[in-house]
């Protein structure tokens, strides 16, 4: 739990003695269910450990390619979603956090009754999923969300009107000429105006549709708003007008944005600090400068060395190979490492790894019969014949397989159609800080 | 690739919002009645239904009961053209055309009480499915799954047979089977437009289960229902004089399935009449209601073309 | 990346297709949509060019006319033409064709073969219910039966087997074709085509070609599945390579190894390739030449230095400031405010001039003509007609 | 997997149902009967006994195949069964055949012109296949081709030439092939042409319909529009592409309306005098035979179950993506 208090505690740079939200160890996880009883049989981690807060004011902007968990994330703080794991506070005061991570450093069984107590006293105030009553209220008010498709978000069967109008009146802060007038004037702080009151969605454009999801969100005057992808299905030109706005709207009102996208020109745009997620994880996090500025993650400099920037004339565009593993079964230690090309033989390599790798030699594949596991470290291939098994066992022994996991392999022997490989086994990396705020789960550069 | 954009906001007059629902309203019929098959469905409707409701000013109503075909013993088995009984009689000599003008009253009473009933316990029960989801769900399909294991005339007329014959039990039978469709259609419509945003925006407003349901998932859900609806109002009287063909309604009612049963008997001797007239009948009610249900789902829900 | 195709400059390269004054329109219920309305361009031997605009624009209808698959109805051509000059033509000296006035037959031989195209949704452009192999076989059967009867078969084969080779077996032929005297010799074949795709395939530096053959589409990824098109769109070694925005369904990381991809394919197959987007960074990465389109029409063309260091054209600059970068600050993107006009009957005017800051009278009423602005650089506009040239205010002014 | 329950709720249906409508052994009882009478044959029908253990000794006689005495038929139902199934069929699935066929050869057609002429007469067929009351289509056709042009026979075969083969099969279209006699299978089909295209009418116009439209679904796909552009001809496209595809939702629905076809009998057989189980349960329905009514509902539902569960097999293996079991 040393992760949550540094990331807590760093993360209090601005002077408010309190944080919008808190994460602390987020986990949601979806379960798999197989044949025709539904069993679980598994576990998508889609999110897994996240630990951060947001102040207020600011703009945290969390990215990260399709399927890194940062959609499901943003679910659970605005509380659509209940988490599995791990807590999410509202407004939770420093020193509340400062006590929790007082706390939360004592092994769980050593806690004394007192500090169980004003666990549960904290967690009571300010935990999304335990408030009820008024605090649940007050939550429900001040943390909106902004979705990625302005077609499906919006009713369309209801006029603009009702939508817009819809949360003062759920809230009866307004009701009849006064509700009207409210929702002008709502309209007219995106761009829009008295005239688009009677209309339905449909009669609108992508970017127009996206200004009356903004004013719904405004309508209750929140603290927070968690824009989720605002502006991946509009068109450049557009998306500049919806991101001015969204900035002209955030110095108007003191609003406090998650923002959440895979499109890192925006998310730099956009925020003050930036979370970059791979496969449920946080990977690295810090001020938006510094992380463009010097990256201290693999992960991160693939995504801008993927992301050519308009201004710059001489970038050459790199990617990555592989694809992204099975959320389901990640990878062990640092997760990024089966596509990460500066990968050490300490980042976690694994028997998965070598199975892989034989995707790759289709003659020694075919041959694979079965994997007996020990451990995700330790296994035994069992092979259709002697030359297939001598055959993987030469080429692991000769280097064949990438260096690094070459250099992570313990011990490697061959007894017939059998082949027991063992990898040196890691621990799961963590987030430390390296230095000004700015966190990252590479060991090479933690040194963890 | 054909997304051409944008009607410019700002030209259009602006609007209260009576006038714009309404006008949303005429757009729909507009576009539906654009169809001229659609159109000539609609008016074979309006004809059949003005035909049931003027049946005691068209003919003098039989005594005591006037669902009950007269009978003219002195015209057996007279054919289409005689005086008196234009579309001619049967062969214990009930006038053809009495019993089609009051059977279009029998069927429009049979489709419209049952649509009614089953479209509402469907939508009660496949909204409970949809929408609580779980546990309830899972029962309440497994159900439903049963009840669509028996092909629906088959299972009505099981249900009208130990009830014993009467049109009445045709009625409370085809109300039993018929409503596990729009349990079925309603639930599944539900479950996808649960998925929509703009329910999960409600949520974050903080508006009630209920409202939501009430207000974003119904309304979005029910357009496959309502065209549904619209082919069963022809396929039930189908059913239902299906059902009372093989026997199941009284004997001698005026009713466009006994009348083809009756007339069966003499086609061998060449007394083609009185089975055609009524079938023809029940072709066209069914043909009409079909015809204005396709032109609605063509316009209401161009997606799901046919299942 | 510019490439050099027997070490010419871009503009003297000989041309592979010439668009004329391309006009397709649709027929709407509210009257005639100009989709694309007058689009003139070129593309020469070897280039990439690229073809940017936003949705609804028109470049994919635009690029969907070289192999003529625009539906009709509602599609129409409705005028203009599109010269295409195949690598045999050439070497034999002879003059261009035109990709609309040929017959079907030919077009059915160009395509997939001489222009072949990938498309923007790899995950939708490869059917769900055939393996990889089976859906990639069935472009060398198309158009190299002849070279695969050869190398598999005997001097002369039987007419079943030829039908076969050309997928034009029936029903009861291919029933037949499992049996002896004949199944041998289709298994033959049918390995002989395996072969192929699988070089294809590793062509597109996939390492176990055998296992992707077998797969069905759903089985692979993204990235993967994009290799898979590529690998089939080049198998028949194309003239021209049609790729419509095919990263935009992608992760950054994955659309940077397939561009890396294509890049490779292309320097090594002389492949021409024109390169739909509406992504401006991108194209300038990749594409020799841009050509801008707005609302059915070209508005400005010219090597992607010129376009990027000298954008004349009001929209191209306004595009080019609404994208974000390092050099931005919050809240000062330039954005073009308003909406895409509405295409259907337009009357003569530029296509620009309800969002342009500068449009004038005659922006309205006429239709703009493209201005050559040096030997490869020509821009629509108003502005750079007059012989004194006002120009227009600069890219930092539009904000 | 769910079979056994859908089994289970259907045979409870029955179970109710024939509970319901009064005593189910209303066949064995007469006025003259005195109240002793009646009650011990109630007792040796197990009627004192609680609900639940009437349905297990009754779910236990339908295993063992005892499904009671068919008071039509002054026979136990399994007995008369046989030969009515056989007749009924040899009927559906002549009628499915033409069904099926027709269905999608019509649906494909039209959907592959879609807005043209041949997909509004196409729809102009779908419509009133679905309008049509199937036993005044019978009676149409039986007016036209029986007593007017004298075409077709009703029943099921010539009296004679029923005679003179044997009928080990009870399917007398194989019988007469079995028999190795041309006229014996000529009079077989001859018997069956009307009543076969009066039943299929129905299906094929939902087939039709199906098809067309998930043809017209298929072609325009994204892998349609790429295998295009690989300079396949239209004909390959549509064959190996977009109808293939098509077919995948189709195959459901086909095995649904295996249902409307089933119930389609009970009339058809009526009117051309068919001796099949339709006819049978019309007869059982017009004098309260409970036994034969339940045991043909029961056996229409198992049929219907296995029909789909064999197009659930049909479904997966066209499409991958499906898993069976899931």
């Amino acid at each position: 739990m040393t992760v949550v208090s540094s990331a807590a505690s760093h993360l209090s740079e601005t002077v408010a003695e309190r944080a919008v939200i808190s994460l602390r160890g987020v986990e949601k996880h979806f379960p798999i269910k197989d044949g025709a009883l539904q069993r679980v049989v598994g576990q998508v981690r889609a999110v897994d450990g996240v630990s951060f807060a947001i102040r207020p004011g600011e703009t945290v902007g969390l990215v990260g390619e399709s399927g890194c968990g940062k959609t499901t994330l943003g679910r659970c703080i605005s509380g659509l979603a209940p988490t599995t794991g791990g807590k999410i506070y509202f407004r939770l005061g420093d020193d509340a956090a400062a006590r929790l991570d007082e706390i939360e450093a004592i092994p769980e069984a050593e806690r004394s009754q007192d500090q169980l107590a004003e666990i549960e006293r904290i967690d009571a105030g300010h935990r999304i999923d335990q408030l009820s009553g008024p605090a649940w209220k007050t939550y429900r008010r001040n943390c909106q969300m902004v979705f990625q498709d302005s077609f499906s978000s919006l009713n369309p069967r209801q006029l603009v009107k009702d939508i817009v109008g819809r949360p003062l009146r759920v809230y009866k802060e307004a009701s009849g000429s006064e509700l009207t007038e409210r929702v002008v004037s709502l309209l007219e702080s995106v761009g829009l105006g008295r005239q688009h009151l009677y209309r339905y969605p449909h009669q609108f454009s992508g970017g127009q549709r996206q200004r009356i999801s903004i004013a719904r969100a405004l309508a209750l005057d929140p603290e927070f708003i968690v824009l989720d992808e605002p502006t991946s299905a509009l068109d450049v030109s557009v998306q500049a007008q919806i991101l001015n706005l969204l900035h002209e709207l955030q110095q108007e009102r003191g609003l406090t944005y998650l923002f959440i996208s895979h499109d890192l020109g925006v998310v730099r745009l956009m925020s003050d600090r930036i979370a970059v997620m791979y496969l449920g994880e946080v990977v690295e996090q810090g001020t938006a400068l510094e992380l463009f500025e010097s990256s201290r993650h693999p992960y991160t400099d693939a995504l801008l060395a993927a992301n050519p920037d308009i201004s710059s004339e001489t970038t050459e565009m790199k990617g990555l190979s592989g694809t992204v593993p099975d959320p389901a079964n990640p990878p062990e230690g640092c997760r990024f490492h089966t596509r990460c090309p500066v990968a050490t033989p300490a980042c976690g390599w694994e028997v998965d790894d070598a199975v892989d790798w034989l995707q790759t030699k289709e003659t020694l594949l075919g041959a694979l019969i079965d994997v007996e596991r020990r451990t995700n470290f330790d296994a035994t291939l069992v092979f259709h014949d002697v030359d297939s098994a001598a055959a993987v066992t030469t080429a692991m022994a000769e280097g064949d397989i990438p260096a690094a996991m070459k250099g992570a392999l313990a011990n490697l022997a061959r007894d017939g159609t059998k082949v027991r490989i063992s990898l040196t086994p890691v621990e799961p990396v963590r987030l430390a800080d390296v230095g000004g705020q700015h966190l990252t789960s590479c060991i090479l550069h933690t040194g963890l | 690739m054909t997304d051409v954009v944008g009607t410019p906001l700002s030209a259009a007059p602006v609007e209260g919002p009576l006038a714009v629902r309404l006008r949303r309203f005429t757009d729909l019929a507009r576009q539906v009645l654009r169809n001229k098959t659609t159109l000539a469905g609609l008016i074979v409707i309006v004809g059949m239904v003005l035909v049931a409701f003027l049946a005691p000013v068209l003919t003098t109503p039989n005594v005591p009961d006037p669902y009950q075909m007269p009978r003219d013993w002195g015209a057996l088995n007279e054919p289409p053209g005689t005086p008196g009984h234009i579309l001619g009689t049967t062969s214990d000599g009930g006038d053809v055309l009495y019993g089609i003008i009051w059977g279009s009253r029998v069927s429009l009473r049979l489709s419209v009480i049952v649509v009614s009933v089953t479209v509402t316990i469907g939508v009660i029960v496949g909204s409970l499915a949809g929408f609580l989801g779980g546990k309830i769900d899972e029962i309440l399909m497994r159900i439903v799954d049963v009840f669509l294991s028996i092909p629906e005339l088959i299972f009505a007329l099981a249900i009208a047979a130990v009830l014993g014959p009467s049109f009445g039990n045709i009625i409370l039978a085809l109300s039993m089977v018929f409503w596990v469709k729009y349990a079925r259609i309603i639930r599944g419509q539900i479950i996808h437009v649960k998925q929509n945003e703009y329910v999960d925006a409600a949520r974050i407003t903080g508006d009630s289960r209920f409202n939501i349901f009430l207000k974003d998932v119904l309304p979005n859900s029910v357009t496959p229902v309502m065209v549904q609806a619209t082919l069963d109002m022809g396929s039930i009287v189908l059913v239902g004089a299906t059902l009372s063909f093989i026997g199941l309604a009284e004997a001698g009612l005026a009713e466009w399935g006994v009348l083809v049963s009756k007339g069966q008997v003499g086609i061998s001797t060449g007394r083609w009449w009185a089975s055609t007239f009524p079938g023809l009948m029940i072709f066209l009610w069914a043909l009409a209601f079909n015809l204005v249900g396709d032109g609605l789902r063509d316009v209401l829900d161009p997606k799901t073309e046919s299942r | 990346m510019t490439s050099t195709v027997d070490g010419l400059p871009p503009a003297s390269r000989p041309l592979v297709a010439e668009v004329k004054d391309l006009r397709v329109h649709f027929q709407a219920k509210a009257g005639l949509v100009h989709a694309v309305d007058g689009v003139s361009f070129e593309i020469r031997d070897g280039e990439t060019l690229g073809l940017v605009g936003e949705t609804g624009c028109g470049k994919s209808v635009t690029a969907r006319s070289f192999i003529r698959l625009i539906p009709s109805p509602p599609g129409v051509y409705a005028g203009g033409e599109i010269d295409f000059w195949s690598s045999a033509a050439r070497r034999k000296g002879e003059g261009p064709i035109d990709l609309l006035q040929i017959p079907q037959k030919e077009m059915l031989e160009i395509r997939g073969d001489r222009i072949a195209m990938i498309f923007q949704d790899p995950g939708k452009a490869l059917n769900p219910a055939l393996t990889i192999g089976s859906q990639m076989s069935e472009v060398l059967f198309q158009h190299r039966s002849q070279e695969l009867m050869e190398a598999a078969l005997e001097e002369d084969p039987p007419a079943i087997l030829r039908r076969a080779a050309r997928q034009q077996s029936s029903a009861l032929e291919r029933l037949l074709l499992k049996l002896p005297p004949w199944r041998g010799r289709m298994r033959r074949l049918s390995r002989r085509v395996d072969e192929l795709v699988a070089r294809a395939l590793t062509e597109t530096q996939i390492s176990n070609p055998r296992k992707i053959m077998d797969s069905y589409p759903h089985e692979l990824s993204g990235g993967m599945k994009q290799r898979v098109l590529i690998a089939q769109a080049l198998a028949c070694n194309p003239d021209l390579l049609i790729a419509d925005e095919p990263t935009t369904a992608l992760d950054v990381t994955i659309q940077a190894r397939i561009l890396e991809l294509i890049a490779e394919l292309q320097q090594r197959l002389e492949t021409s390739v024109l390169y739909i987007s509406h992504d401006l960074s991108l194209v300038r990465e990749i594409c020799d030449r841009v050509a801008v389109m707005y609302a059915g029409r070209i508005v400005e063309t010219g090597t992607t230095k010129e376009i990027f260091s000298n954008p004349l054209h009001p929209y191209t600059r306004g595009l080019m400031a609404a994208v974000p970068s390092a050099a931005h600050k919050r809240g000062e993107l330039a954005a073009i405010e308003g909406n895409v006009p509405e295409l259907v009957d337009p009357p003569p005017a530029c296509r620009f001039n309800s969002r342009c800051p500068f449009a004038v009278e005659i922006c309205r009423t006429t239709d703009p003509r493209a201005i050559p602005i040096g030997d490869e650089h020509s821009v629509a506009c108003f502005a750079y007609e007059s012989g004194d040239r006002t120009e227009l205010p600069t890219l930092e002014q539009w904000v | 997997m769910i079979l056994p329950i859908l089994l289970i709720g259907v045979s409870l249906i029955v179970f109710t149902l024939s509970r319901v409508g009064g005593s189910p052994i209303g066949i064995y009882l007469s006025h003259e009967m005195t109240p002793d009478e009646v009650a011990e044959i109630e007792e040796r029908f197990g009627l004192d006994e609680p609900l639940p253990v009437q349905y297990l000794a009754w779910a236990g006689g339908v295993l063992r195949g005892d499904l009671g005495w068919s008071g039509v038929s002054v026979a136990p139902v399994t007995q008369v069964f046989p030969d009515k199934l056989a007749a009924t069929m040899e009927l559906s699935v002549a009628a499915a055949i033409v069904a099926v066929t027709l269905g999608i050869g019509l649906g494909t057609f039209a959907g592959s012109r879609r807005d043209r002429l041949p997909d509004h007469l196409t729809r102009v067929f779908s419509v009133s296949g679905a309008s049509m009351p199937v036993f005044w289509f019978a009676i149409i056709l039986l007016i036209v081709f029986w007593v007017y042009l004298g075409w077709f026979p009703i029943g099921r075969s010539d009296a004679n030439t029923f005679a003179s083969i044997a009928h080990p099969t009870g399917l007398y279209t194989v019988d007469s092939v079995l028999a190795g006699n041309p006229a014996a299978f000529w009079d077989a089909i001859w018997h069956l042409v009307l009543p076969a295209i009066t039943l299929g009418f129905g299906t094929t116009a939902i087939i039709t319909r199906m098809m067309r439209s998930s043809l017209v679904e298929e072609l325009g796909e994204d892998y349609v529009e790429a295998a295009r552009a690989k300079g396949l001809p239209e004909r390959l496209v549509m064959k190996r592409h977009a109808r293939r595809n098509a077919l995948i939702p189709t195959i459901t629905v086909i095995g649904l309306s295996f249902g409307f076809l089933l119930q389609g009998t009970v009339v058809v057989e009526i009117i051309y005098q068919w001796p099949g189980l339709g006819r049978w349960l019309a007869d059982a329905v017009l004098r309260g035979d409970q036994a034969t009514i339940m045991a043909y509902v029961l056996f229409t539902s198992v049929l219907f179950l296995t029909v789909n569960l064999v197009v659930d097999i049909v479904y997966a293996y066209l499409d991958r993506r499906v898993v069976l079991g899931a």
